[in-house]
């Protein structure tokens, strides 16, 4: 209703939902306290009506030079993806309401309009244009802690993003020079290794969209990056960067059977790094490792089932993923503090946030009754229709892995640990409003799962609560906690980081500086620095120089020359104008001499 | 407050008791839960879920945890010395 | 007795305003003589007396010989006589006044001669008949020695009148010796007989006739100052008095080019073809050294001098190309020459006060004391260099036209390259006053008479330039006439 | 008659375009306070923008033909009319010159003190003489238009200009005029040659013998070169620009240079086909060489205006380029620039001219470190300096992009040269850039400077409008010329067939050429 009377008074066809985003964030440098707060929630409600009343088909396109750009195609799987988004829009901004700091805010809007625009994004060329708008809005929410770590993390994570972005452009610009049209469609990548020129265009593409969903051997920017974000920006990021990327997978290249193998591999891996960390938002970021590994593995499956089951479980991941990270941040926010030694014996202090992340830690470890055993057992269903054993299991074991750190080892050590005597107290109203929100929709989804099943891109045929089915998860779940409470001594964290696989480019990336500052500048400087101010400088001053000599001297002078003449034939004349009669009758006697000399010479 | 009273309850000596019961309770139903597809060996035996997840969480911490000491797990300023 | 063998009443009624003339410079020359102290008597009756000859030439005019061909009235000789009655009206509004501020007594000579230099100029126009031709230029030439000179204790006006006495009498002497020549080839000194003896082709020998032609050519030549006559222009120029002055390169000239055309398109019109590669000489020699010597001048006079040489040698070009459009071109442009050249002198005139006022730095700062003067100043300079939205411009266009097509191209390409070289100097005057700092400038003396007409003078100069139509009709309808 | 289509509109709208201004300046004429004549002239240009809009709106975009047609007799025995249209090529003209008038009145609000009525007459005058020249349709008040600019423009350089203001004056008036007196010549020529008429349209019907489109050609040349600065005959422009005034100098080069350009695509081409097509080489090579020299001796200047005014050179040799490439990208590619080049060097000019006023200096070592001292100029000459530079989505890209590649078209080698021009035109304008805004600040001008108050930056914003709305969306401003250069290159190659081995021997055939002619004399 708002969003169609003001497509009547702009007579516009569409608003593009992020639109509200790019443009409306303009504003909030300029408006300050509660009018600032009232206006960003605004935008992020317009957006998300504006999404509401989109409908199919394309629209938005706008011609420059010789390409089309369509900045609006919508279909079943965008507007899925759209509404995610821009539910987590509303959540976060509300979440984020108490910062003062305007730049992080304008961050986060331009984060969360890129991502609306690559997911509405019709042509490569908007795609990408949006892609590279979330990598340098996101980067800001790292840079904005303002911890000097947390600036290097920002650059790694810039340079991460870079090079993702530069391989899918390569892969864009392959892709239009085979084909000749920039529409975003169907490059599924078949085999280990691309054959020709097409399918190493849909492997460039699905190596550039792959480091965004931080799959293992290009993902370690994820735990690198998100715990030095700042407070509400970590909370933006784990919803938005990894999704975009498997909403771009699902678009581009569904059924490449290598995502199967990355997928699971994946998961097992998010699932090992997690236990081992001591980082309570470094934890998470593993998990959302290994979720997206779930994920990435339907999108390889690429039967309408699994895709389906990848966008609910998409769907789900945000919220709950958020939740977990608004309690985290929240006890950040409150304690100053992340690391499970230093935290513990919180509940007393932080109830009701306790309940919110146990919340989120169940419907992410796909409890019976929350979001996560209706959206993330139809990917593995899924698996199980296909056969793929090793696969079903693996996951399922992930599956057990998650409750055991996300849903035992993060709640134990942060709230029933030993206490260290922190002082804490509840979050701001903002923070915790947000909180209730999240674990709102954890619940409501969980219980009343088929609005959701209406969304999804496919028709669903799966039922979530079968006996079997709710049985078999209570039994892997409630042994998992057996095997818990039994090892607990041993889980005792130690105050240490793992290493991960981006230990390659930071250390070989030292040995580079290192080359580039002694040999290589030293080389530059002396040879090609004096060869350039030899070859090239020298000359084209000189040559100016000259140039500008002639120009003021030569063409000036020829000029100032003809003047000159004149006046010196003028002063020339003035002599004979002597003012001696005699003078004057002897020219004339001449000029008469003259006339009749030209008279007798004519006929 | 209402709800620390709650937290307290649960953590005695007694709840932990319970706990275990309905563990045991879980195996027993498993035999009587109607199975309906079959897609794989697993869904055969009865009570191999509450096995296989006992399993995987011992084997995950286990695993984890050698691998961890093995290099993984390092001091936290590890990084420090002069990264880019 | 009975004088109508010698004329008749026609005759009379023809040269009425020549009687007018005579009338009212002998009245004035009366009434000095009563010593009638009223201020401006002399002006008043020398003005009536040019208004009557106006009225009296305009309504009794018929296309007729007149005296047993001796006069020729036709349009082009009315047009002429308009153009020298405005000239000695305008020179009389300016001399009001001028005389005694240079020091000099107000006396009633000075109108009379002015008169009796137009009936000169009259003669010299209407003349069929190379005697009537003689006479109206010696009488004409003889009044303005005295003018010249009029200014008795000034030694410069002293001695330009003595010199343009000498050279202008040498000159008229060629003038004499060419009409004896051709009177000698052709038997006759009428235009018309002369005409027919040379196209029947009994001349008694072509080297006397083009030898008559050649000097009859320098005497003009001296009169409107081409090229090789010209040294005598600049001397007394600035010698004259500045009124004196604005007469003497106005109306003198217009009635030289008119006697000139009035002997070539009547007397010798078929000679005329071998005359033009002299023509073309004298018309490219005298723009040239004209514009050339006005470059360095620093004395304002002396430079409007130099520059009323170089516009003859624009009008030597229609002479040159002498058709019906080259005519009307002449015609056009000698209005538009006299109207810019009078207003010019009016200003410098107001300004000049004993001895200062004449130099370029004179004029700096002009424009912010006197905005008006300035812009008046301006369009003159503007109009003198040609720019366009000045009659200037409209009347050397005609002029380039019209030799254009004939095919002089190559003259007009020198004649336009001309115009480059005098706009650097009619922009100098322009640079003085608007350029540069003041400093303690003349302030002119302000006459309502004068103003009036400087004003009048800038508006005409640029209604010609933008609407040039009305006098063009006048002036190509004259042309056609005369072919 | 049959190409042009009369004037629609309720009121004769060229006319009043054309004459408003001089109106105003006649009855600023009888006004004596200077506040008041300044607030008359500002409401004079702006209701000259008013009254010029509806071209814009109603302009039929499709075809070639002249549009808003007036003519009413003027000197019949001349067989001369005044004839008044708008065509794709002038219609944005009219918009350039109406935009940089009005916006050289509101820079020259506190500068011109002394003999402000004079200034501002002068300046309406002078905008009646260019709207006129680009609306005209008849020869005759073409050239009286053209003219009529001389003396405006030498009254604002002289009496307002800077120290050596009389000098640079003169040298302006004295150029202009050799050029226009020459091409008086050629009018005149022509009016014979094309059957005693003075009317555009029908002379440009009319295929004239090749020797006399020759001499023709060269007489127009004369005017047109000079104007536009081509190589040679230059050295005018940056004296004239450094002594003018602000306003004097955004006017000369925001439209005085363009009117050398029109005056090609109006009279050159269309009438003088086949010595269009004898030339063009030579032309193309005098352009690059315009670029490039221009670039070096540009690098080499102490003074800001002096080396914008340069620079100038090297941008017209561009828009040279363009238009002698004879095929409708470069061409089009030509206008373009020049509507960009007067945005951006006016808006240049009136950088420099605001700084001027505060530090009465325009040497480049004077300044420093503006970037702290004054950041809203910096703001705003940062935008300008990179639309010079010619970057992507700024609007002297497209034209640049569409110029080149109409170069390549044309001639390879040539087109290869002018990128060359292109690099030094990043270099010299970076530098300047770097030692006017990023140099430490400098002692001597820091006291004195302050930031721009709104009437200046009321001066510059419509021009940064202008140049992202050509940059972004270049179309607006394109879609007015396709009909009418398609018209214009089909004139050029039906009179004069294209054979490809004549073009590429033409530096030859060019040299035969003159020999030949020389006789003729």
């Amino acid at each position: 209703m708002s969003i169609i009377m003001m497509m009547e008074i702009f007579s516009l066809d569409f608003i593009h939902p992020s639109a509200f985003y790019l443009i409306g964030g303009l504003l909030i440098p300029v408006l300050k306290g509660r009018v600032r707060q009232g206006y960003m929630l605004l935008m992020a409600l317009l957006a998300f009506f504006a999404v509401l009343s989109m409908p199919h088909g394309t629209y938005g396109i706008y011609e420059f030079l010789s390409w089309e750009l369509t900045f609006c195609s919508v279909d079943k799987l965008s507007k899925v993806f759209a509404y995610i988004f821009t539910i987590m829009g509303v959540i976060g901004v509300i979440y984020s309401m108490h910062v003062k700091n305007d730049g992080e805010q304008l961050a986060a809007f331009y984060y969360v309009g890129g991502s609306l625009g690559v997911t509405l994004a019709g042509d490569f060329l908007s795609f990408f244009l949006f892609w590279e708008l979330m990598a340098f809005s996101s980067v800001f929410l790292v840079w904005y802690r303002k911890s000097n770590s947390s600036v290097n993390t920002g650059f790694r994570y810039l340079l991460w993003h870079v090079a993702g972005g530069l391989i899918l452009f390569a892969g864009i610009i392959l892709q239009y020079s085979i084909s000749g049209d920039l529409t975003v469609q169907f490059l599924p990548f078949h085999g280990w290794w691309p054959t020709d020129l097409q399918s190493l265009a849909s492997f460039l593409i699905l190596i550039g969209l792959i480091v965004n969903a931080a799959v293992p051997p290009f993902g370690a920017w994820l735990p690198d990056a998100y715990p030095a974000a700042t407070v509400t920006g970590a909370v933006f990021m784990s919803a938005f960067t990894t999704k975009t990327a498997v909403y771009a997978l699902i678009r581009i290249c569904a059924g490449s059977e290598i995502l199967i193998v990355l997928g699971v591999v994946m998961a097992i891996y998010g699932v090992v790094y997690a236990v081992l960390e001591n980082d309570a938002r470094r934890l998470l970021a593993y998990h959302i490792i290994s979720q997206v590994g779930y994920m990435v593995a339907g999108v390889g499956l690429g039967t309408q089932m699994a895709i389906n089951g990848v966008v609910a479980h998409a769907f789900c991941h945000i919220l709950y993923k958020s939740l977990l990270f608004m309690g985290t941040g929240s006890v950040l926010y409150v304690t100053g503090t992340a690391k499970l030694t230093e935290l513990g014996g919180l509940y007393k202090t932080m109830p009701r946030t306790m309940i919110y992340t146990i919340i989120g830690g169940l419907s992410i470890s796909a409890f019976p009754l929350f979001s996560g055993f209706v959206s993330k057992s139809i990917t593995v269903a899924a698996f199980g229709e296909a056969h793929l054993t090793w696969a079903f299991l693996a996951l399922m074991l992930a599956s057990a892995g998650t409750f055991l750190h996300t849903g035992l080892k993060v709640p134990y050590f942060i709230w029933f640990g030993k206490d260290q005597g922190i002082k804490a107290k509840e979050p701001p109203w903002n923070m915790e409003l947000a909180m209730i929100i999240g674990s709102l929709f954890c619940i409501g989804l969980g219980v009343f799962y088929k609005p959701l099943y209406a969304l999804l891109p496919y028709p669903v045929h799966f039922e979530p609560y079968t006996a079997y089915h709710t049985w078999e998860t209570l039994q892997v779940l409630l042994f998992t906690q057996l095997g818990f409470f039994l090892l607990l001594k041993k889980l005792w964290c130690k105050n240490t980081i793992s290493l991960d696989t981006d230990w390659f480019p930071r250390k070989c990336a030292k040995a580079v500086i290192w080359f580039v500052n002694k040999p290589l500048v030293s080389l530059e400087y002396n040879i090609v620095g004096e060869a350039y101010e030899f070859i090239i400088q020298k000359p084209i001053m000189r040559v100016a120089v000259y140039l500008k000599k002639i120009d003021t001297v030569v063409v000036d002078g020829t000029i100032n020359g003809v003047g000159r003449l004149a006046m010196a034939w003028s002063r020339k004349i003035k002599e004979a104008q002597s003012g001696q009669i005699q003078h004057y009758a002897m020219l004339m006697v001449a000029g008469v001499i003259a006339v009749i000399i030209i008279v007798l010479v004519l006929p | 407050m209402k709800l620390l009273e709650i937290i307290e309850v649960l953590r005695t000596k007694k709840v932990k008791r319970i706990a275990y019961g309905v563990l045991i309770l879980l195996i027993i139903v498993d035999f009587i839960i109607p199975r309906h597809e079959i897609h794989f060996f697993g869904d055969e035996i009865r009570g191999f879920w509450s096995l296989f997840g006992f399993i995987a969480c011992v084997l995950i911490i286990v695993v984890s945890k050698w691998i961890g000491s093995r290099g993984i797990m390092q001091d936290e300023h590890y990084y420090d010395d002069g990264d880019i | 007795m009975d004088l109508s063998r010698y004329f008749t009443l026609a005759d009379i009624s023809g040269i009425a305003p020549e009687i007018v003339l005579t009338i009212a410079a002998l009245s004035v020359l009366t009434v000095e003589m009563m010593r009638v102290s009223r201020p401006g008597i002399n002006l008043m009756v020398a003005a009536a007396g040019l208004l009557v000859a106006g009225v009296f030439a305009a309504q009794g005019f018929k296309e007729e010989i007149l005296f047993g061909g001796m006069l020729r009235l036709n349009k082009i000789s009315l047009f002429f006589d308009f153009l020298y009655l405005a000239v000695a009206f305008g020179t009389l509004i300016l001399s009001q006044g001028y005389l005694e501020k240079k020091g000099g007594k107000p006396r009633g000579e000075y109108h009379a001669l002015i008169l009796f230099c137009v009936i000169g100029m009259m003669l010299m126009t209407e003349a069929n008949d190379l005697v009537i031709v003689f006479l109206g230029l010696e009488l004409l030439s003889l009044s303005l020695y005295i003018l010249v000179g009029f200014l008795r204790h000034d030694v410069l006006s002293n001695e330009s009148g003595l010199k343009y006495l000498f050279l202008g009498a040498f000159s008229t002497g060629f003038f004499l010796f060419g009409a004896a020549l051709i009177y000698g080839a052709a038997g006759t000194t009428n235009y018309n007989e002369i005409a027919s003896v040379v196209a029947s082709g009994e001349i008694l020998s072509y080297l006397y006739l083009s030898l008559g032609i050649g000097l009859l050519l320098i005497g003009f030549a001296f009169k409107v100052a081409l090229v090789p006559f010209h040294l005598w222009s600049p001397d007394v120029y600035q010698g004259a008095p500045t009124t004196v002055t604005a007469f003497l390169c106005t109306a003198p000239k217009a009635a030289g080019f008119g006697a000139l055309l009035n002997i070539f398109i009547v007397a010798f019109p078929e000679i005329q073809i071998e005359w033009q590669k002299l023509f073309w000489i004298l018309a490219a020699l005298t723009m040239t050294i004209g514009n050339i010597s006005a470059l360095m001048q620093s004395h304002v006079k002396r430079m409007l001098a130099f520059s009323s040489v170089s516009h003859a040698g624009y009008l030597v070009l229609g002479v040159l190309v002498l058709n019906s459009v080259g005519l009307s071109a002449v015609l056009f442009y000698l209005v538009v020459y006299s109207a810019m050249n009078l207003g010019a002198f009016a200003i410098l005139l107001l300004v000049e006060k004993d001895g200062k006022g004449l130099n370029f730095k004179d004029y700096r700062g002009f424009a912010t004391q006197h905005p008006w003067m300035a812009v008046a100043m301006a369009v003159f300079m503007i109009s003198l260099a040609g720019f366009p939205p000045t009659g200037g411009f409209i009347a050397k266009y005609g002029l380039l036209s019209s030799a254009v097509a004939e095919g002089y191209i190559w003259l007009v390409v020198i004649a336009v390259l001309n115009t480059l070289v005098s706009a650097y100097y009619y922009l100098r005057l322009i640079v003085n006053m608007y350029m540069q700092e003041e400093k303690d400038i003349a302030n002119p003396v302000s006459g309502v008479l004068v103003l009036g007409l400087i004003g009048f003078l800038a508006v005409i100069v640029l209604i010609l330039g933008i609407t040039p139509e009305f006098l063009l009709n006048i002036t190509t309808e004259a042309a056609t006439t005369a072919f | 008659m049959e190409d042009i289509i009369f004037n629609i509109l309720d009121y004769p709208i060229l006319t009043v375009t054309t004459f408003l201004p001089l109106a105003g300046a006649l009855i600023i004429l009888l006004l004596r306070r200077a506040v008041l004549i300044r607030w008359f002239a500002l409401a004079t240009t702006i209701t000259t923008l008013i009254v010029s809009l509806p071209v814009y709106k109603h302009f039929d975009k499709a075809t070639y033909k002249m549009q808003f047609v007036e003519i009413y007799p003027w000197i019949p025995a001349w067989n001369i009319h005044y004839k008044v249209g708008v065509d794709g090529i002038s219609v944005l003209f009219i918009f350039l010159v109406t935009i940089l008038s009005i916006l050289c009145v509101t820079v020259s609000w506190k500068v011109i003190q002394t003999k402000t009525k004079e200034f501002f007459i002068s300046l309406l005058i002078l905008e009646t003489a260019m709207i006129g020249v680009f609306v005209s349709l008849n020869v005759f008040h073409f050239y009286l238009f053209w003219e009529l600019t001389l003396i405006p423009m030498f009254l604002l350089i002289g009496a307002w200009g800077g120290s050596n203001r009389i000098y640079a004056a003169v040298k302006f008036v004295l150029f202009m005029l050799a050029g226009s007196v020459l091409m008086l010549v050629g009018i005149i020529v022509l009016y014979y040659a094309g059957g005693k008429t003075f009317d555009i349209l029908e002379l440009s019907r009319i295929s004239y013998p090749e020797e006399l489109q020759f001499w023709l050609f060269l007489a127009f040349f004369a005017a047109f070169a000079v104007k536009m600065p081509m190589f040679p005959i230059h050295t005018w422009l940056p004296d004239a620009h450094t002594e003018a005034p602000t306003a004097g100098s955004v006017i000369l080069a925001g439209v005085l240079l363009k009117m050398g350009a029109y005056g090609f695509l109006r009279f050159s081409f269309p009438m003088f086909p086949h010595a269009v097509k004898v030339l063009f080489i030579p032309m193309l090579v005098l352009s690059v060489t315009a670029i490039i020299y221009g670039g070096y001796v540009t690098l080499m200047q102490t003074d800001m205006k002096r080396l914008i005014a340069y620079s100038s050179v090297s941008h017209m040799g561009f828009v040279t380029l363009g238009l002698f490439t004879l095929n409708q990208t470069g061409i089009e590619g030509g206008i373009l620039q020049m509507i960009n080049h007067g945005v951006i060097t006016g808006a240049l000019f009136l950088c420099i001219g605001m700084i001027y006023e505060r530090t009465h200096t325009r040497m480049i070592e004077d300044y420093g470190g503006l970037s702290k001292t004054v950041p809203l100029f910096i703001v705003f000459f940062t935008v300008f300096t990179l639309a010079a530079i010619g970057l992507p989505g700024m609007n002297a890209f497209v034209g640049e992009f569409l110029i080149i590649s109409g170069a390549f078209k044309a001639n390879m080698i040539i087109a290869a040269f002018s990128i060359f021009g292109v690099v030094l035109g990043v270099t010299y304008m970076v530098w300047l850039y770097y030692r006017v805004a990023l140099n430490e600040i400098n002692s001597n001008t820091k006291s004195s400077l302050f930031d721009l108050d709104s009437r200046e930056i009321a001066t510059l914003v419509p021009l940064v409008m202008l140049v992202f709305l050509i940059g972004v969306q270049p179309e607006i401003v394109l879609s007015y010329m396709h009909a009418s250069v398609e018209h214009l290159v089909e004139q050029i190659h039906t009179a004069v067939p294209l054979d490809p081995n004549r073009i590429y021997n033409s530096v030859n055939l060019f040299v035969e050429y003159v020999k030949e002619l020389l006789w003729w004399g």
